[in-house]
């Protein structure tokens, strides 16, 4: 691989990674504070995508659109919490398994409803479209480097207000007891329903931000959920640092892992057997580095310290 | 200041609780005795609001607070050391103690010249702290909501004698300001020092009511109710 | 008393459901609708798979999210087996079931070591190891699978051609499972098992070893679920590595949560109603997944009102 | 000679140094208190003798086994039993049934797949007198999650003494009870003595002077006084790092 | 009156194909209403069922068609490994499948059967024809993308049957991607002559929208199957425009059952009609010229077998045949997608690659 093959792979693999980050951290914060598992999270993040492809033709411009989906995906976080969220808290882990779930299902075939299953698209923006010239011959779309800024920048305003606000430890605080938070004057009910608020603007942002790059399908959230779940297991759940670093772990692996993994195996082996065995390691690689992450740190890379 | 009145609640369908009332005033203290399993958790945890009461009153400074959520009854001035600590086990010692304060005479300083240990440990998270640290630390926490009302359950168990008896003290110094006090501990010779009534709790009612002095004028009560 | 009275009424269910399962065979002859047969037969196997991921589910308290690649591999091993002219149930049956426990046992061991939502995606992990496995074996039809070319003999025999037949021994196998499955969880080993999962440092320090505890558990669950995957090979008569996925995976789980964790009669019950609510769903309507939506998400929020009223 | 011995046990975690070279023995059928401040190191010192903290340095023996690397639930099985400063009872059992669970794990055949452990007698029986011993038998059919906390931890007697075990190890076992549960406790562990040695974290004086054949004073990881009970509470170090005036 | 003939249509219309599902039972329906509800003079009835994209599922539904609605006919799957699964099911209940678009290998050959009719292709002969294009063209470098799966790499075995240049690389990516990034910089990085890939559905979106967005579309011509076609081009809009694939049939063709037929579908759907849908459109077709022929009587099978055999109808895509193991003996064009007067996107047919072109399996099937 050349060095600015390398170059381009790494970036890719650190704008998958605060993609996933995205995602992962308003995933991990419903985790973390609420104890409560969310599989509609990646629904939440589908949902972002369809009402920035929605408001687009009603607004005009990429950015208002994206911007209005983030709006409208905070809004809908907080009417869900309403009317299921707030019913789970506290509830068993399999209950609101059961209970996300359905709403999977609700949601995607609403929006196949309103939509139709044919994949929509959102155009780049044009300020944003073209890409820059790299060394050696390769370019890089002006985009992509849009979306890893405002991903990282997301990620240093997040730590922040997590780990250095009195909302960031009330937040931690609620997350390990949340009785005894209240009965010291915190009002839980409000705090979790901002998280959960929260939670759902980032995946929404994040699914509308990606619109422009992936495909837009009723199904799209799918495998984004297990990345992100991926990513906060190997994150240590509850620890938005965790996810973080996890985060870029994955998108790295996943990118370079890929294209390093292949070119060892073509030297290594003969061409049949590197054609057979490379794809197969390939789409496992993410579960190999999870499974021996979590064999040796059960907890996760950086765990919620203390979490009992 | 708090005038509590046909207090009845319990856990499902399970009465524990049937018609508990009592009253403190400014500057008071009572201690609240039982043995084990009679309902005075119980009792703290429904004027807290975190068990849902079924019928009578809590009046606080005459406001009623009965069906309140629980962080209105505490925002209303009340400041409670619950059973078992409840230190968050993910903040640091230091995050405890402000996440949830409000100002007032107690600041970081002052709490922290009551429970020196703390401040050494100030970096730690609550989960490492030894069972008597979390004790402090719970304390810490409540003084620091600057509450009209302290209540504390079993606010010394786990402590050195030595800590002990300086958490009593600094209760009487508290008193000495005019804040009022609502303790259970089982140490009941020093209760007796710090109270200025006591109320025995048996299967859900108060069966007596008193001064420490007449409690221990009477050993015919204590033998009644509070051994086995 | 409200909990015994709830137990008796879930076994009141299960019995209602097996039941209708065992009458199957008379409504299609009657109604001369082969297919009611097919599909009582399908909401067994389910069941039994249902049973055995409940074992871990419910009295271990370990959800996991890779109990497919069981049923995969006990299907797989069929296939392989017929292969070779080994179909022959009383040697691919008991096959598949320890195919599929000596994969439980290894990755048991190392996704033991976590709880909760780590189990649940070190166990997904794992599943998807097996399915990419499974999907680059190119001699067994890579991604799209294969057909087996009979149902396995038994004893040489051809009894198990015959719908009835398989229904029968779907139905016996399933009653089987639930009353062992019952008395395990009543019995010595279901109550360390209990601890194990509540209180480990408990259990620990009473003399428990915990992590053979689970293990053990594990691989028995293993092990049905691999008896669940050869049923299900010869129910459909096809071989995939659909049956790896963690989508199968997923709908067990709903199945076992659905029917309530707590007992095995539950998961079952949980299997039937949705294998058949499914396909009522299916025939009705193109959209009836929004219908399955709202019924889970109805469901789960009336248990947790429930929960909570005590 | 002593049933069970440290020697020369150090731990750390970070710069903290909360078990600094102690070595402490207990001999068979004695009770040995170990008291000192908040903070000082008893606890971390029980999990490293229970197992369930393994110790940098040093070594733990049992009947003059080495113990220090086997896992808890062998050291349980080898006659040693312990309470838990933070209650630990299986909430969704019946108090009765907690006790039965500790009867199982050290009875034959604790696994047994298909016996039925709801009223099989040889559980129950032991269980119930456990239960009687303690004074919950009143209380055997409740869960343990709806015990109060008092309840709660005079049930995690319950289960440890249900063990029979030759060596107990005691952590705060009188907190949270009441004055007169507490004294109930501290008669039964007197009826005890001789046929278990019994190492007690305890900072009740009281039951401590009443119970203690020795007395250790640990005070930041390290042992500062150990010996008769009456020598030790005359120490003017002891007095000044712990007891007080007291 | 005589008793309804019944026609399942078993299809994906749940998940990521559900796009390709519809479009078959759309392009049924049409056919259908076009007929006024009767196939063969006789009353008709569909059933339409999901198979969820699961083999295990499809084959209890083809079981439920076949043995509880008692159906004549299925129509049906769209993918392959579902053909597998409910090929026994359907052929040995008694009703004839047609499938309108999976054409695996397996069924041309040695494993045919007088009671399967394919209304599409046989799978590799898609990918052969960009092969033999690119051959053509005189390119000697080719860059080979495909997914990790069965039909990955068919895919590639296909383009690699005609092509004779050198591969520079073969790139397998797992089904679940969502970004090509790192494929596409590894395309940059090889500079080859062109590019052959095969990415269905939502894959092919986000690998068009991606290689225009980096640049790289001016440069390298772009061959690809199932990936620039009528389900994916809503989507993929600008991006696609100019981007290759191959087909025997495409919405421009100019032949009086073409205009109908598009005409009819985008009035009804209001959509530009994909081949999915015409040759579900021809399945249906078929079912209704040989129940004309046999009288409207499914009973004698033999009769049955022949007249579906003749393929008397006129298909949108011109002359239509089958071989003797019922897959079709038909043109294959080089097809690229271009934006319509209305704004809407299709494919056009730039050039005819195979005329009256076999699968190379039929020579196996024992049916004569
Ligand atoms: N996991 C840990 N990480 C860091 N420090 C710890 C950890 N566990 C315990 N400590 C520290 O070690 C010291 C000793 O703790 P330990 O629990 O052994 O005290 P103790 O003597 O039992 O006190 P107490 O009487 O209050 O229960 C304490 O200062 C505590 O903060
Ligand atoms: N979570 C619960 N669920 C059901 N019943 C409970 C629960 N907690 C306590 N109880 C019951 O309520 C009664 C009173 O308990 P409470 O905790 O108020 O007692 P207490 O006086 O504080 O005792 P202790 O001194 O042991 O803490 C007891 O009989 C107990 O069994
Ligand atoms: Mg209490
Ligand atoms: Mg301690």
């Amino acid at each position: 691989m050349s060095p600015a093959l390398l170059l381009v792979q790494a970036l890719n693999g650190l704008e998958l990674g605060v993609l996933l980050f995205l995602i992962a951290a308003g995933l991990t914060l419903v985790f973390g504070v609420m104890d409560v598992v969310n599989l509609a999270h990646g629904v939440q993040y589908m949902l972002g995508a369809y009402l920035a492809v929605a408001f687009l033709p009603w607004c005009g411009s990429v950015w208002a659109a994206i911007a209005l989906a983030a709006v409208a995906s905070l809004v809908l976080g907080a009417l869900l919490e309403r009317l299921v969220f707030r019913h789970l808290i506290g509830a068993d882990h399999l209950d609101q398994v059961l209970a996300t779930f359905g709403l999977i299902l609700l949601a995607e075939e609403g929006v196949k409803l309103l939509f139709g299953p044919a994949p929509r698209t959102l155009p780049v923006p044009a300020l944003l479209s073209g890409a820059v010239p790299l060394f050696g011959g390769l370019h890089y779309a002006v985009y992509r480097l849009a979306v890893l800024a405002a991903g990282l920048a997301m990620a240093g305003l997040l730590w922040l207000m997590i780990e250095h606000t009195r909302t960031g430890m009330r937040l931690r605080a609620g997350a390990s007891n949340a009785p005894v938070l209240a009965a010291l004057g915190v009002d839980v009910g409000r705090l979790f329903a901002r998280v959960l608020a929260l939670g759902a603007m980032l995946a929404g942002f994040a699914g509308a931000i990606a619109a422009p790059i992936v495909s837009v399908d009723p199904g799209m959230g799918g495998p984004v959920l297990i990345l992100a779940f991926v990513v906060i297991v190997l994150g240590g759940a509850g620890s938005v640092r965790g996810s973080f670093v996890a985060a870029l772990l994955v998108g790295l692996t996943d990118t370079l892992g890929r294209g390093l993994l292949d070119a060892a195996l073509i030297a290594a082996l003969p061409p049949a057997a590197a054609h057979t065995a490379g794809p197969a390691l390939a789409s496992m690689l993410i579960y190999l580095v999870m499974a021996a992450v979590l064999a040796f740190r059960p907890a996760g890379l950086l765990p919620a310290r203390g979490r009992a | 200041m708090l005038e509590v009145a046909g207090l009845e609640s319990g856990y499902g369908r399970a009465q524990v609780l049937f018609g508990v009332g009592f009253t403190l005033g400014m500057g008071e203290t009572l201690a609240l005795l039982g043995r084990n399993g009679m309902g005075k958790t119980t009792t703290v945890r429904t004027l807290m609001g975190m068990l849902p009461p079924w019928r009578g009153s809590i009046r606080l400074g005459g406001r009623e607070l009965a069906g309140q959520a629980s962080h209105l009854i505490a925002q209303a001035g009340i400041g409670l050391v619950p059973e078992g600590r409840g230190v968050f086990p993910t903040l640091t010692v230091a995050e405890n103690l402000i996440a949830t304060a409000r100002p007032g005479p107690w600041t970081l300083p002052r709490a922290l010249a009551l429970l020196p240990r703390l401040g050494a440990r100030l970096h730690h998270r609550g989960a490492e702290l030894s069972g008597g640290e979390q004790q402090m630390l719970a304390i810490g926490r409540a003084l620091l909501t600057n509450p009209r009302l302290l209540i504390l359950d079993e606010a010394t168990e786990g402590l050195a004698p030595l800590l002990r008896a300086e958490i009593f003290a600094a209760l009487a110094a508290l008193k000495a300001e005019g804040e009022a006090v609502l303790v259970i501990d089982k140490h009941v010779a020093d209760l007796s020092r710090l109270a200025d009534r006591m109320a025995i709790l048996e299967k859900g009612r108060i069966v007596w009511h008193g001064t420490p002095a007449a409690l221990h004028a009477d050993p015919a009560i204590v033998g009644r109710h509070l051994h086995v | 008393m409200r909990r015994p009275r709830l137990r008796q009424s879930g076994v009141v269910l299960a019995a209602l459901l097996l039941a209708v399962l065992a009458l199957a065979p008379v409504a299609a002859r009657l109604l001369g609708n082969a297919w009611l047969l097919a599909l009582a037969t399908r909401a067994g196997v389910f069941a039994i798979a249902a049973v055995s991921l409940q074992f871990i589910v419910g009295f271990a308290g370990l959800a996991s999210l890779g109990h497919a690649a069981f049923l995969g591999i006990g299907a797989y091993a069929l296939l392989m087996l017929a292969g070779a002219g080994w179909d022959e149930m009383a040697l691919s049956l008991p096959a598949a079931i320890l195919a599929a426990a000596a994969y439980a046992w290894p990755t048991g061991w190392l996704a033991l070591r976590t709880r909760g939502v780590t189990f649940i995606m070190i166990t997904l992990a794992f599943g998807q190891m097996a399915f990419f496995v499974a999907e680059s074996l190119a001699v067994y039809g890579g991604d799209d699978g294969m057909p087996l070319d009979r149902a396995p003999p038994l004893f040489g025999s051809r009894l198990l051609a015959r719908p009835e037949a398989f229904h029968a021994l779907v139905l016996l196998l399933l009653l089987a499972l639930l009353l062992a499955a019952r008395r395990l969880g009543a019995g010595r080993f279901g109550r360390a098992l209990r601890a194990a999962r509540e209180m480990p440092g408990l259990a620990a320090s009473l003399g428990f070893d915990v992590v053979r505890v689970r293990l053990i558990a594990y691989v028995l669950a293993g092990g049905v679920g691999g008896l669940a995957g050869w049923l299900l090979a010869v129910a459909s008569g096809f071989v995939s590595p659909a049956l790896f996925d963690w989508r199968l995976a997923g709908q067990l789980l709903v199945m076992v949560i659905l029917g309530g964790v707590a007992t095995p009669e539950g998961a079952a019950s949980g299997a039937i109603f949705l294998v058949l609510v499914e396909e009522g769903l299916s025939a009705a309507d193109e959209h009836g997944r929004i219908v399955l939506g709202a019924l889970l998400l109805g469901a789960a929020l009336w248990r947790v009102r429930r929960g909570r009223a005590g | 000679m002593s049933v069970l011995a440290a020697e020369g046990l150090c731990k750390s975690f970070g710069a903290l140094a909360v078990t600094q070279a102690v070595s402490l023995d207990l001999r068979a059928g004695e009770v040995h208190a170990l008291i000192g401040p908040n903070g000082a190191g008893k606890s971390s010192l029980i999990a490293q003798l229970a197992g369930t903290l393994a110790p940098d340095a040093g070594r733990v023996r049992l009947e003059g086994a080495d113990i220090t690397r086997l896992p808890p639930h062998l050291r349980a099985r080898r006659g040693m039993a312990r309470t838990f400063q933070i209650s630990a009872v299986v909430g969704g059992l019946s108090a009765l049934a907690n006790v039965a669970l500790a009867v199982q794990a050290h009875g034959p055949r604790p696994l047994a797949p298909f016996r039925r452990a709801d009223g099989d007698a040889a559980l129950e029986g032991p269980a119930r007198a456990a239960l009687a011993d303690v004074g919950l038998a009143d209380r055997a059919a409740v869960p343990a999650e709806a015990l109060s906390y008092g309840e709660r931890r005079v049930l995690e007697i319950a289960c440890a003494l249900a063990l029979v075990p030759r060596v107990l190890l005691l952590d705060e076992p009188l907190a949270g009870m009441g004055h007169a549960e507490g004294r109930r406790i501290v008669a039964l562990l007197a009826g005890l003595r001789g046929r278990c040695a019994m190492l007690l974290v305890e900072h009740d004086m009281d039951a401590v002077f009443a119970l203690a054949d020795r007395l250790s004073v640990l005070v930041e990881g390290r042992v500062i006084a150990s010996g008769p009970p009456a020598a030790v509470r005359a120490d003017p170090a002891v007095r000044a790092a712990y007891l007080g005036a007291a | 009156a005589q008793a309804p003939v019944k026609v399942g249509v078993l299809v994906t219309l749940s998940g990521p194909g559900a796009v390709l599902g519809q479009q078959v039972r759309d392009g049924v329906a049409l056919a259908l209403k076009d007929r006024d509800g009767k196939l063969g003079g006789r009353p008709a009835e569909l059933v339409v069922v999901d198979d969820e994209l699961k083999p295990d599922v499809a084959a209890a539904r083809a079981r439920r068609l076949v043995e509880s609605d008692r159906v004549d006919f299925v129509i049906g799957p769209i993918f392959s490994n579902i053909l597998g699964a409910i090929f026994r099911p359907v052929t040995e209940g008694g009703a004839v499948l047609v499938s309108p678009n999976a054409g695996s290998s397996v069924f041309a050959g040695r494993q045919c059967s007088p009671d399967f009719f394919v209304t599409s292709y046989e799978n590799t002969q898609i990918h052969a024809v960009l092969g033999e294009y690119a051959q053509r063209q005189g390119y000697k470098r080719a860059f080979l993308l495909a997914p990790n799966y069965q039909a990955g790499k068919d895919a590639v075995a296909g383009f690699r049957s005609r092509f004779r240049g050198e591969v520079v690389a073969e790139d397998y990516v797992p089904l679940t991607t969502v970004d090509f990034q790192a494929d596409l910089a590894r395309i940059a990085d090889a500079r080859p002559d062109v590019i052959f890939t095969f990415m269905p559905g939502g894959l092919g979106v986000a690998l068009v929208r991606q290689f225009h967005q980096s640049g790289l579309a001016d440069r390298i011509p772009f061959l690809s199957a199932f990936t620039v076609d009528e389900s994916t081009l809503p989507a993929e809009q600008d991006a696609a425009l100019g981007l290759y694939g191959a087909m025997t049939w495409a919405p421009d063709m100019d032949n009086a059952a073409n205009r109908k037929f598009v005409g009819e579908y985008l009035a009804a759907y209001h959509a530009v009609p994909g081949s999915y849908a015409m040759q579900g459109y021809d399945a249906l077709q078929l079912i209704d010229s040989a129940l004309a022929r046999t009288g409207g009587t499914t009973s004698d099978r033999a009769k049955l077998h022949a007249a579906l055999h003749a393929a008397d109808f006129a298909s949108p895509r011109g002359a239509f045949r089958f071989n003797t193991n019922g897959y079709p003996i038909q043109d294959f064009y080089l097809v690229k997608a271009a934006k319509r007067p209305d704004g809407l996107y299709q494919t056009e047919i730039v050039q005819k690659v195979f005329s009256d072109w076999a699968d190379e399996f039929a020579a196996a099937c024992p049916l004569k």
